[in-house]
């Protein structure tokens, strides 16, 4: 791996938690298209590791990779992870059509969402976008994904189909 | 998540809420036939005796109002016009939801199955910073202090925007009250009866003795307008 | 890597300290010669990265790499400065409101805290507590307290006032 990718592995190490992309520029000193270049080549250097990365629109996380995701199950014994229904519906809408605004997630559900949006943000399953002057907008988290066991939004089953906003 | 609710019964169609939409949408099933009082009851009846999260009664009020929606356009033929975009709007919406409450409802087989899991995540006990403790300098607790009612005095005070009442008694409990009433005295002074207690109770007290008025156990009599209300028990 | 040294990877990586061969043996089910020949290969793996192994006589710990050790030490150089207003402010509310997850300082701060709360941390003023799966709470550390000159958060001015969690 070239320097870059080893300092920004080290960096996310370091962190043990989601780093935002823009502090990784800042912290290496890099464009956004130097750390694009970056995250790939660290990626395809944790192909076939132990560990992985998740990406998001705005954030990286170093995590244990989906090849050990089976044996290390086994030892997590915290079994409390049950969503509610609406809760998942709402995951669902964030997932496939996130970023959006709490007023489009209404929208297609027909009731008001911002119970279940302020309860999930809180278990840091999705999160704002925009905290400044306009309705922020939400998208999920690398916890969201980390849990599915999937490492970015595209592996979402159907997601092409299902994050097309023109539905048919 | 919350038991099913429970199915249809009537004499055209029995199952599923949500399924009865599905098939008045596609006029397999005639709503102007049903009496949608004899479809919501059984489901009234249910909230009542179980405790069903807001979301799911939510979710049940759209299912009442599209069935609501198709049938006053079937029983108003000139509705219909106005009404057809909106309801083509209201079963693409339908459409949409259901596509990702379906997907959704994959995540929840998925949840933490295999999660991938941060550093330190099996770490006995509690984090702490391996570096070494650099303690700010010059920093005094009235400082943090100070720092934390700045923050909170910028964050905007939330108004309200229903107001709760406190809980007075129930149209059942003064119903029963007045009942225990009738049995010792066959008439009572509306007015003195209900002397000094609060303005929703007295609400209430009235709508109790309408009630008992319906149910033909008491006969009201005022002989002007405003003047005394006297209960006769029958 | 072969699958014995992706689960060493990963349950070193899970540990976050040193972790007993023993024990490491037990885990994965392996012989005394098999874990060695799996800890090489790690060793080989992590060559060219941000991250290596230390290897015991009785431990094996996943530390950053010497690679990196000039470009991580510069963030652990300007430690003695004064805190910015946005540190002092998420340090208070971690104080007074604390434990807190990240999410909660973000939304009454408004703006995403990762990385005051990780130079809180670095510098020992906060630690992590983890409860198993849930997003990682943040408190104040005591060595912070006794520098203040105080023995319990309770101490701290106006604290019965300033803790409710009800701003009125």
């Amino acid at each position: 791996m070239n320097q870059i990718s080893q300092r920004i592995e080290a960096l996310l190490f370091t962190a043990g938690e989601a780093v935002p992309k823009t502090e990784l520029q800042e912290l290496t000193k890099t464009s956004e298209g130097e750390l694009t270049a970056a995250l790939q080549e660290l990626e395809q250097h944790t192909q076939e590791s132990g560990l992985t990365i998740i990406i998001t629109a705005t954030h990286v996380q170093l995590v244990t990779s989906p090849n050990v995701a089976g044996f290390l199950a086994q030892f997590n014994k915290d079994t409390n992870h049950e969503l509610s229904k609406a809760a998942l519906e709402t995951l669902s809408l964030i997932a496939y059509r996130g970023p959006l605004v709490r007023f489009e997630i209404d929208a297609i559900r027909g009731v008001d969402s911002t119970r279940i949006i302020r309860q999930l943000f809180l278990r840091g399953l999705v999160r704002q976008l925009r905290m400044s002057s306009k309705a922020p907008q939400y998208d999920v988290t690398e916890e969201f994904l980390s849990h599915l066991g999937i490492t970015t939004k595209h592996e979402l089953p159907n997601f092409t189909e299902l994050a097309a906003h023109n539905l048919s | 998540m919350h038991p099913a609710f429970p199915d249809v019964k009537i004499d055209q169609f029995e199952g599923p809420y949500d399924v009865l939409v599905e098939l008045a949408k596609k006029q397999k099933v005639n709503l102007s036939e049903i009496s949608l009082q004899k479809l919501t009851e059984p489901f009234l009846i249910y909230i009542q005796e179980h405790n069903i999260p807001p979301e799911s009664v939510a979710s049940f009020i759209i299912v009442a109002s599209t069935l609501l929606l198709i049938k006053a356009r079937e029983m108003l033929p000139q509705l219909k016009q106005e009404e057809e975009e909106e309801i083509t709007d209201f079963t693409q919406r339908l459409q949409l939801y259901e596509r990702y409450r379906k997907a959704g409802e994959h995540f929840g087989l998925q949840w933490g199955k295999a999660p991938l899991l941060p550093a330190s995540f099996f770490a006995e006990g509690n984090k702490k910073a391996t570096q070494a403790f650099s303690f700010p300098a010059g920093l005094l607790p009235e400082a943090l202090a100070d720092a934390l009612k700045q923050k909170t005095a910028s964050i905007p005070v939330i108004q309200p925007k229903a107001h709760l009442t406190q809980r007075g008694k129930s149209l059942t409990e003064i119903l029963s009250l007045f009942q225990t009433r009738l049995t010792t005295s066959s008439i009572l002074n509306f007015q003195e009866s209900i002397h000094g207690i609060s303005r929703q109770e007295q609400a209430v007290s009235f709508l109790a003795i309408l009630e008992m008025a319906r149910n033909q156990e008491v006969q009201l009599e005022q002989l002007e307008a405003f003047g005394t209300l006297v209960v006769h028990k029958i």
